[in-house]
């Protein structure tokens, strides 16, 4: 998890930075692993965000000191987490409920592929021999209300990771509203891909070379205003 | 800063329309929301579907909403009782409508509609007249009613504490159709006896999580309707 | 609900007595209003039992003294009643998970209608303009592991309420296993009624005249030994 | 007089047989019932179906009983993690059966077991791979999945305080699948930390009600599952 070098667009941490801009005051979020956990420390002052963690905690906040952790006491991605004042624990199929049922408002997540149709593909590379695994996330995107994806807009390999279709097996059809990518933010519409805006350093023809799916530009394109932002520890 | 606490009822209704689902909690007088059924008499709103276990008695609470002709529609497993004269009258001249659910089925209709299951099947009422025009299908050699999911535009509930969260302690057997009422309404709005501060809320004690909760109203002093009918009351 | 004048067979506190012999130590029991209501002072000495209401309480024990009724504290007939040590409140939807899912041991009820292939009837006469009402008696008799009926052989108009097949709505088919009767103990068979026990007083040509199905005695048939119970208050 | 206690983890599960569907509760290590789960390797049944939302770390716990070759057959949603070796083995040399479910459908699945539905629909993996071979339907205009109850033959829970009718409370965010797992199991086992007296547990806080609890066991002490890791031990 350790930044790529001479990476193109924006760092970890300035996706992170612009999704959590994204974040109204009073939003119940949850957040993926990865990436996304970097969110909650971005959230601009003044806005109260209450996060959801499938196992059953509302109103967490960030990682005890060390020697403080409780193994009780964890996300989903089994990292240990704090109480905020207002917090609530509740039982797992409370928990799906309020993931199904529509009430929380955004999930951030990761995604190995995106459609410009919203499909996305984050569980399975369906490839053979290799251990089947979804946890929640087929849940998260079929159920909250605003599915976001923070990922790098290519793989290590530099294969574009929107596409016209994914070919990895499919967490959900059509569930992606916008895309915080290395290169810029990028809306799901119904006629496809939509820069809206575009990372500092980026051009629009590498842009569209990194994607394998037609993206126009928004008439209103703008940069992406990320500050910069001191490298994340390792792993964070 | 999330608040859910509004000043008083009228601040609570202000916004409820013609037409609209609502869901109210309680067992006869147990767990009514008195004080927020009286605020929605004097807000007005008409040709309401009102979803809630019994039809009210006397004068009061829910059988003055339905006497002053607001109700176009009962859903509800028990419509009448010692007490209850008002919806009968209504219902023997053609002037209420009334959709008759078992209490269980009426229960596990509402926690689908929170949890975002459109339906299910249940053996309540299967070979009875309650399953007429309803699917009935075979699991296991048993048969079973398909169910359809309830969901309201408004919940009206008493709790007994609450924070500004929307967290929420309820009162002995007044928790009944609270806390599923609360997870089924795109509003949940509840009277609670006591506001308390973020925090003070123990998070395992929490019975309804803030996320499925709307708007806060304290009324230290709700009124029982019982004494209320003894007293020969009628509201307005 | 007062002792008819020149009854044959058993008391209404006879037949409570009679059930409550049939409830094991550790039972789970929901009891209906009406005489069924009777049966937990009779339980033998050394026997726990944990009583379930529908409107969310395991646990929970006699009336409390003049005075000191909780209007949030009441069973389903809305009596009041008080906590036991080990009681428990929870919502509507885990209330009927308790009834639905077979966690009850025994419900005991009254009836309208018995038929010989364990049909119940006891929520409708079907009668043109009354105001239906179902409450949870579908969902008890569909859900709890074991239905026992209390009744009086006949109605008040001596018409059999033991029959062939229920001319009433059903709230149920083939659901109830035992039937503890004014005339004795009836169990439902796959051959039909077999009378297990007769009422001291009462004869078998009497309970066959009074019964509008076949009605076998069993090869072991026994008096009922019920003690002489002073008559209840009335509406007890 | 109701007492579930029983007096050590053996006694717990005497009667475990070959075969048994086992509900076994945690999200990884938290809420883990680790000496329960040591005891049904001590007890020995083989051919187990083990339903549980992880498949254990290093070589205690529920990994110990995979790498005994004690389950045959594993339902669960996220089968991997970082410190889980001994699963992926047996699984790529086609030693386990696995049934991959998405966490929420599974934690719905297990409520529905326990609250006598026995089947529902859910939007989660429609349009999906793991929808294939499932019956899809549209309910207003969306697509949803028939999903199936599971039920056990016994549940592994561990809580925090429990008396003897059963009552629990659970500890922080170890409550996950606890609840519902003790209401999906013919006979429900629950480690705690704490046997207290009946009426210590305060009826508003009761988490799980007793009626779903079978059999509780004190172990004042339970293992961190990452520590025994950590210090390289294997069970037995």
């Amino acid at each position: 998890m350790t930044e790529r070098p001479n990476r193109l667009g924006l760092s970890r941490a300035q996706m992170a930075w612009r999704a959590a801009q994204d974040i109204p005051d009073g939003a119940y979020v949850n957040l993926g692993i990865g990436i996304p956990e970097l969110v909650a420390a971005h959230v601009p002052e003044g806005r109260e965000v209450v996060y959801h963690t499938e196992n059953g905690i509302l109103g967490f906040g960030d990682a005890p000191p060390p020697g403080e952790e409780d193994p009780d006491l964890i996300n989903a991605g089994k990292k240990p987490v704090t109480l905020l004042p207002g917090a609530a624990f509740f039982h797992h199929a409370d928990s799906f409920a309020m993931i199904r049922g529509g009430h929380i408002d955004y999930c951030i997540l990761g995604a190995m592929q995106v459609a410009a149709n919203g499909d996305i593909a984050n569980w399975s590379t369906g490839a053979e021999g290799a251990i089947p695994a979804v946890g929640g996330a087929m849940d998260l995107v079929a159920g909250v209300r605003h599915v976001l994806v923070i990922t790098e807009h290519t793989t290590r390999e530099g294969e574009p990771k929107l596409l016209e279709r994914c070919t990895y097996p499919l967490t959900a059809p059509g569930v992606v509203s916008r895309v915080f990518s290395s290169f810029g933010v990028i809306d799901v519409t119904p006629e496809g891909f939509l820069l809206k805006e575009i990372a500092p350093g980026v051009s629009l023809d590498q842009v569209a070379a990194a994607t394998a799916a037609p993206i126009r530009a928004a008439r209103d394109l703008k940069e992406v205003a990320a500050p910069a932002i001191e490298k994340e520890a390792a792993g964070a | 800063m999330i608040d859910k606490t509004v000043a008083d009822v009228p601040a609570a209704l202000a916004d409820v329309e013609d037409g609209a689902t609502v869901l109210i909690g309680g067992f006869g007088e147990s767990g009514s929301p008195i004080e927020l059924i009286h605020g929605l008499i004097d807000q007005g709103a008409r040709e309401l579907t009102v979803v809630s276990n019994n039809t009210g008695n006397g004068h009061v609470g829910l059988a003055a909403l339905i006497q002053a002709k607001r109700v176009a529609k009962m859903v509800c497993s028990y419509p009448r009782s010692s007490h209850s004269k008002v919806f009968p009258e209504l219902y023997r001249k053609g002037e209420i409508e009334l959709e008759l659910v078992p209490q269980g089925t009426l229960a596990e209709r509402i926690r689908a509609g929170g949890a975002g299951i459109p339906a299910f099947f249940t053996p309540t009422a299967a070979g009875t007249v309650l399953a007429e025009g309803k699917e009935e299908r075979e699991f296991d050699g048993r048969r079973y009613v398909m169910e359809r999911a309830i969901r309201g535009d408004l919940a009206l509930v008493r709790a007994e504490a609450g924070d500004r969260f929307g967290n929420l302690t309820f009162y002995k057997a007044g928790r009944n159709f609270g806390p599923i009422m609360c997870m089924a309404a795109k509003c949940a709005v509840v009277q609670v006896r006591r506001i308390v501060e973020a925090g003070e809320l123990d998070p395992e004690e929490v019975v309804t999580p803030g996320i499925f909760v709307d708007r806060v109203v304290e009324v230290p002093e709700p009124a029982h309707e019982s004494q209320l009918i003894a007293q020969g009351a009628s509201y307005p």
